[in-house]
């Protein structure tokens, strides 16, 4: 018997409750910080290029995970892309179905090698289709405040 | 492997949806002295090192760690913690072992996710914080573009991954130690509500708590321990990109890279013949048939046409997650991947029962961290 | 021991209070030195290892998947190695083996922490590593368990905070030579004891700053190493050891698991007389009297002797037994796992003679890293020698 | 310091001051995590939480080591075996550390500290303490070794809790 002693009452279970209270501040980092500042003063989205491995990150980032080279070549891509996939996600956060289900999309920007995650809008889910054409819809630039959200979603081109 | 480790004991508490009359340590304890009396050591005097594999987020701890020696009997002995998955963890105790420094090594996983009143929430700290986690999306949204993409490439459907759940939860009622054990109908599929299209409430598997010691041993001092040995004959590990943007959407290469190395480790040349059985992700449905793909253990051209005819049944060519994998076993989280190591070891000692197939030889065992991570460990087994 | 390991390259980042890079960022630097420090490429490291403190201070979930492109292991295979503030030390215990073992030629062993993403500050995090049902509601700081012990050393063997206070001298002015330190302004033993009391005993310069930093190394085998370097610095002897958890049932004034892993570190490494066969070392310092209780775990001085060898001088860097001549976590800075990892650099820049301003008046042919973690709890320890 | 920082190599890493949040000169994002858990006491935790709504700290007796614990463990560490025996410590004890700390957990500063301690409780073997807080003391007065009482909250507002005894104070 791994252990002598059980709680023999339903009565006798105890429980604690507590939480990890983790309040975060994020910087966007050197990538990022360029990534952003370029998405929300000129509306254009921005990848890096390694130059030795010929791919071109997007978001552009400081390092090829490849070769672990210093990217420095900033080059303008999309804004149109195609979508490579999308779901439709029915729960939340909490984990509890939410009223409105959301669309998101896989999305490779016309001139990147790799894939962009977005929200989708102004989409039926019978239009939705593996390699159609989407564009980003952007927050008017006075709302931008250089997150990911500027991009409100994408929405078929 | 050059220097050859073995399992020698395993033990393994019942899992089920919620715990609430054993603390997570009270739980390992009871894991720990069957595991121990199984392989005939005294976790005092006969383990050399001890390999906890935890994540802080699902514990509840920072430096969960700490709480690891006592329920081990590994207080002020050598221990450490793998922030992975428990085959990581496995394999960090074959490294030490093969360093010829250590004989006797022992592994120990758990999963209290009943104690997890926010696992959403939870999970969502997994995502970049600065690139994905801003647009508020429940992690099930990465499975649901992964499994549409992946139905897609391939021309599959909802009824191939229907049928991994319908086989694997099946099984589970064979299992003695497996919660989530169901015969489901046709009827139950066709009112799954979905969570991420294609992926509905069926197509994952759902937490349960448990807890898993092993003990494995060096070669030379195999022999002098009581445990029915299962030889490790090779090990595999690998990443691949974790951001959602660099991640190759189409290939898992890092499970194919980890299967790899433990075939090269273990010599097998030709794996589509070689194994007796496997013991494979399917934390979702879909998954599942990934693995095997990945794994090299089918065609893409025969995938469907193999699940559909039975061929990963108990009676098919390759049995597949006779243990009811994840999806009848229940996820254990960090644990997942040793509850599938219990099972490869119970087949391969013929301790299966009703599920125990006819004489296997060799197993290969892979485990995935869950989303949104690129990691992947592998481990080919032997009796 | 299994086969020969060697570190032949390291790297790291400032540590600094608030990084402007992510943690990938930081990983990805350290990484870069490190490699360029060996002249070696990405593409020929067998396998990474990481090692990082609690998520809840980057504030991810599954920090070390995160952390892996960054980290250089993409394609590769890759494990994250927790054992609280030990991790930098065993981080390299962790990759020896990865080597010793005859599975990999050649690891990358990487270290990040970016305390600076908890909010308001990174002490609070310390509250989640307490025992949730019988500790937690008592609502302690990591600040009660240092100062509980610092107390019980102090009381124990009589010991006087100015004693104490002449490691944070030596440290933080040992750091001024140190390119990553984040501390830069010269201290005096008045500073410390004038500071501001936090938890007393503890004053605000008995600490080491928070901080955000990330360090690497590159381990080899023996042949690998002596085509890459004519300098290796041997991986001697590793250990590590975890006391129970049941930190108030133990008497805190000495770390045995400490001297526990040190004996496995040094049985490895054949010393049989450690204040005699070891020449440098760089015991874990987050706070002044932390570095002579380690002193003495690490059996480099009988216990209740290590403020005695401090008040003479002994460990200064021109001193006979120099002890963290980096300037330590108390200088450089203490971004947890990182700050572990650099004290191993620290041996590897020691032990070649390319400590600069740093480098030691005594010829040093051995040393010792080690650090400290968990509930006052974990004991990692690496023997380096060349 | 600059004349020592000149020869010194640059090292890569980017620092930032408070200013550079609070007027914008950075991107940022924030995120306060949804982590809350129900942590299940277990049989050895449960019990003694249920001793300590009566007023009681239990300990816990292992035959093999003869050592009394607490807080209590179905499991004796050492000998790694069943611990044998529930036990009714004394609800008395000694100081064995402290400090007076005047930084909270969230790192806001008081006037008049905290004074943590770990206390070894009467009843069980020597060393067996427990993490607590010392009140109806002057701070300049407590030392190592002070004898000190629990002193418990009203019956009828204990829940279980270890915060059922509000702190030790000298006797």
């Amino acid at each position: 018997m791994a252990m002598k002693e059980r709680v023999e009452r339903v009565d006798d279970v105890k429980v604690w409750y507590g939480e990890l209270p983790v309040n975060s501040l994020y910087t966007a980092g050197i990538g990022g910080e360029q990534f952003f500042r370029t998405l929300k003063d000129q509306g254009v989205i921005t990848g890096t290029k390694c130059e030795e491995c010929g791919v071109i990150y997007v978001p552009g980032r400081i390092f090829c995970q490849r070769c672990l080279a210093k990217l420095e070549r900033w080059v303008k891509v999309g804004p149109e892309g195609t979508l490579e996939s999308w779901t439709v996600l029915h729960l939340g956060l909490d984990g509890k179905p939410m009223v409105e289900p959301q669309i998101v999309g896989l999305i490779k920007l016309d001139g990147a090698s790799t894939m962009f995650v977005h929200r989708l809008g102004n989409v039926r889910l019978d239009q939705l289709r593996m390699g159609m054409k989407v564009r980003p819809v952007l927050k008017p630039k006075s709302q931008r405040e250089g997150a990911i959200t500027d991009i409100k979603f994408f929405e078929p081109a | 492997m050059k220097k050859r480790v073995a399992v020698v004991g395993i033990g393994v508490t019942q899992f089920r949806s919620i715990t609430p009359d054993v603390s997570y340590k009270e739980m390992v304890y009871e894991a720990a002295v069957k595991a121990y009396q199984e392989a005939g050591v005294d976790p005092r005097r006969d383990v050399d090192t001890f390999v906890s594999c935890s994540e802080d987020y699902h514990e509840g701890t920072s430096i969960f760690d700490e709480y690891v020696p006592d329920q081990l009997g590994a207080a002020l002995k050598q221990v450490q913690t793998i922030a992975g998955e428990g085959l990581h963890g496995v394999v960090a105790a074959c490294l030490q072992i093969m360093t010829g420094e250590f004989k006797v090594a022992v592994v120990e996983t758990h999963s209290k996710a009943s104690n997890m009143l926010t696992p959403d929430g939870i999970a969502v700290c997994a995502q970049d914080p600065v690139f994905n986690r801003p647009l508020g999306l429940n992690n099930l949204f990465i499975a649901g573009l992964e499994m549409n993409r992946f139905l897609y490439k391939y021309k599959l459907s909802k009824a191939h991954c229907s049928r991994v759940v319908q086989k694997n939860r099946c099984y589970a009622l064979n299992n003695p130690i497996a919660g989530r054990g169901a015969l489901l109908t046709d009827e139950d599929f066709a009112t799954a509500r979905m969570v991420a299209e294609p992926l509905d409430q069926l197509d994952f598997a759902q937490p349960v708590d448990g807890a898993l010691v092993v003990v494995l041993a060096a070669e030379d001092v195999v022999g002098r321990l009581k445990g029915k040995p299962v030889w490790i004959e090779g090990m595999g590990w690998c990443n691949g990109a974790v951001s959602l943007e660099s991640r190759d959407w189409d290939t898992l290469d890092y499970v194919t890279k980890a299967g790899d190395m433990a075939y090269r480790m273990a010599d097998v040349k030709n794996p589509i013949e070689e194994f007796s059985f496997a013991e494979i992700d399917d934390t979702y449905s879909y998954k599942e048939l990934q693995h095997l793909l990945a794994l090299r253990l089918v065609t893409a051209g025969e995938l469907g046409d193999s699940l559909l005819a039975g061929q990963f049944g108990l009676n098919g060519k390759l049995p597949v997650n006779t243990s009811g994998g994840a999806l009848g076993m229940g996820y254990l989280h960090e644990a997942t991947g040793l509850a599938r190591l219990y099972w490869a070891v119970k087949q391969l000692r013929g301790e299966a029962g009703k599920n125990q197939l006819l004489n296997p030889r060799k197993a290969v065992v892979q485990s995935w961290r869950g989303l949104p991570t690129t990691s992947a460990v592998v481990l080919v087994l032997s009796s | 021991m299994g086969r020969r390991v060697a570190i032949v390259g390291a790297g790291m980042t400032k540590f600094v209070r608030r990084a402007q890079e992510t943690g990938k960022e930081l990983a990805f630097y350290a990484v870069r030195e490190a490699l360029n420090y060996c002249g070696m490429k990405l593409n020929q490291i067998d396998g990474v290892v990481l090692g990082s403190a609690p998520d809840t201070f980057d504030g991810v979930h599954m920090k070390g998947e995160y952390l892996s492109d960054g980290a250089g292991a993409w394609g590769k295979p890759y494990m994250r190695c927790l054992v609280g503030g030990g991790t930098g030390v065993f981080a390299v215990a962790h990759g020896w083996y990865h080597v010793a073992s005859g599975v990999f030629n050649t690891c990358l062993v990487v270290c990040e922490e970016k305390m600076s993403s908890f909010q308001p500050h990174a002490q609070a995090a310390f509250l989640t590593i307490f025992d949730h049902t019988t500790e937690r509601p008592l609502k302690p700081n990591l600040l009660w368990i240092f100062a509980l012990e610092m107390n019980r050393y102090m009381s124990t063997y009589g010991i006087r905070k100015e004693e104490i206070a002449l490691v944070a001298v030596k440290n933080k002015n040992n750091a001024l030579d140190h390119p990553a330190a984040q501390l830069t302004a010269p201290v005096t033993v008045e500073d410390i004891l004038k500071s501001e009391v936090l938890a007393w005993p503890v004053q605000r310069l008995d600490v080491s700053p928070v901080s955000d930093g990330a360090v690497a190394l590159v381990l080899a085998e023996e042949s690998i190493a002596r085509r890459v370097t004519d300098k290796p610095v041997w991986i001697e002897g590793v250990g590590w050891s975890l006391d129970t958890a049941y930190w108030t049932n133990r008497d805190l004034c000495y770390p045995r698991y400490v001297e526990e892993a040190a004996r496995m570190a040094y049985k490895m490494a054949g010393i049989t007389d450690p204040r005699h066969q070891i020449h440098v070392a760089e015991p874990y310092d987050p706070f002044d009297y932390k570095e002579l209780h380690h002193m003495e775990g690490l059996m480099l001085c009988g216990r209740g002797e290590a403020p005695q060898l401090t008040v003479d001088g002994v460990t200064r860097r021109d001193g006979e037994l120099p002890v963290c001549p980096s300037g330590g976590l108390l200088g450089v800075g203490n971004p947890i796992a990182a700050a572990g990892l650099m004290k191993v650099a620290e041996l590897f820049y020691q032990l070649r003679g390319e400590a600069g301003k740093r480098q030691i008046a005594r010829k040093a042919k051995r040393g010792v890293a080690q650090a400290w973690g968990d509930l006052m709890q974990v004991g990692t320890v690496v023997v380096a020698g060349i | 310091m600059k004349r020592l920082k000149e020869s010194m190599p640059v090292l890569p890493g980017t620092g930032l001051k408070d200013e550079d949040f609070q007027k914008g000169r950075v991107l940022f994002t924030r995120w306060k995590a949804d982590a809350k858990y129900k942590w299940d006491a277990g049989i050895a935790i449960g019990r003694y939480l249920a001793g300590l709504k009566q007023g009681k700290i239990l300990g816990v007796k292992c035959y093999k080591c003869e050592r009394i614990m607490v807080p209590p463990r179905i499991f004796c560490e050492w000998c790694f075996r069943n611990i044998d025996e529930w036990v009714v410590l004394k609800d008395t004890g000694r100081v064995n550390t402290f400090s007076l700390c005047y930084v909270t957990w969230d790192v806001k500063r008081i006037k008049e500290p905290q004074i943590p301690a770990v206390i070894e409780i009467d009843g069980a073997s020597p060393g067996m303490g427990i993490m607590h807080l010392l009140g109806e003391v002057d701070p300049k007065k407590v030392q190592v070794g002070m004898r000190v009482k629990a002193v418990w909250k009203p019956v009828e507002q204990r829940e279980g809790a270890i915060t059922d005894i509000m702190y030790f104070k000298p006797i």
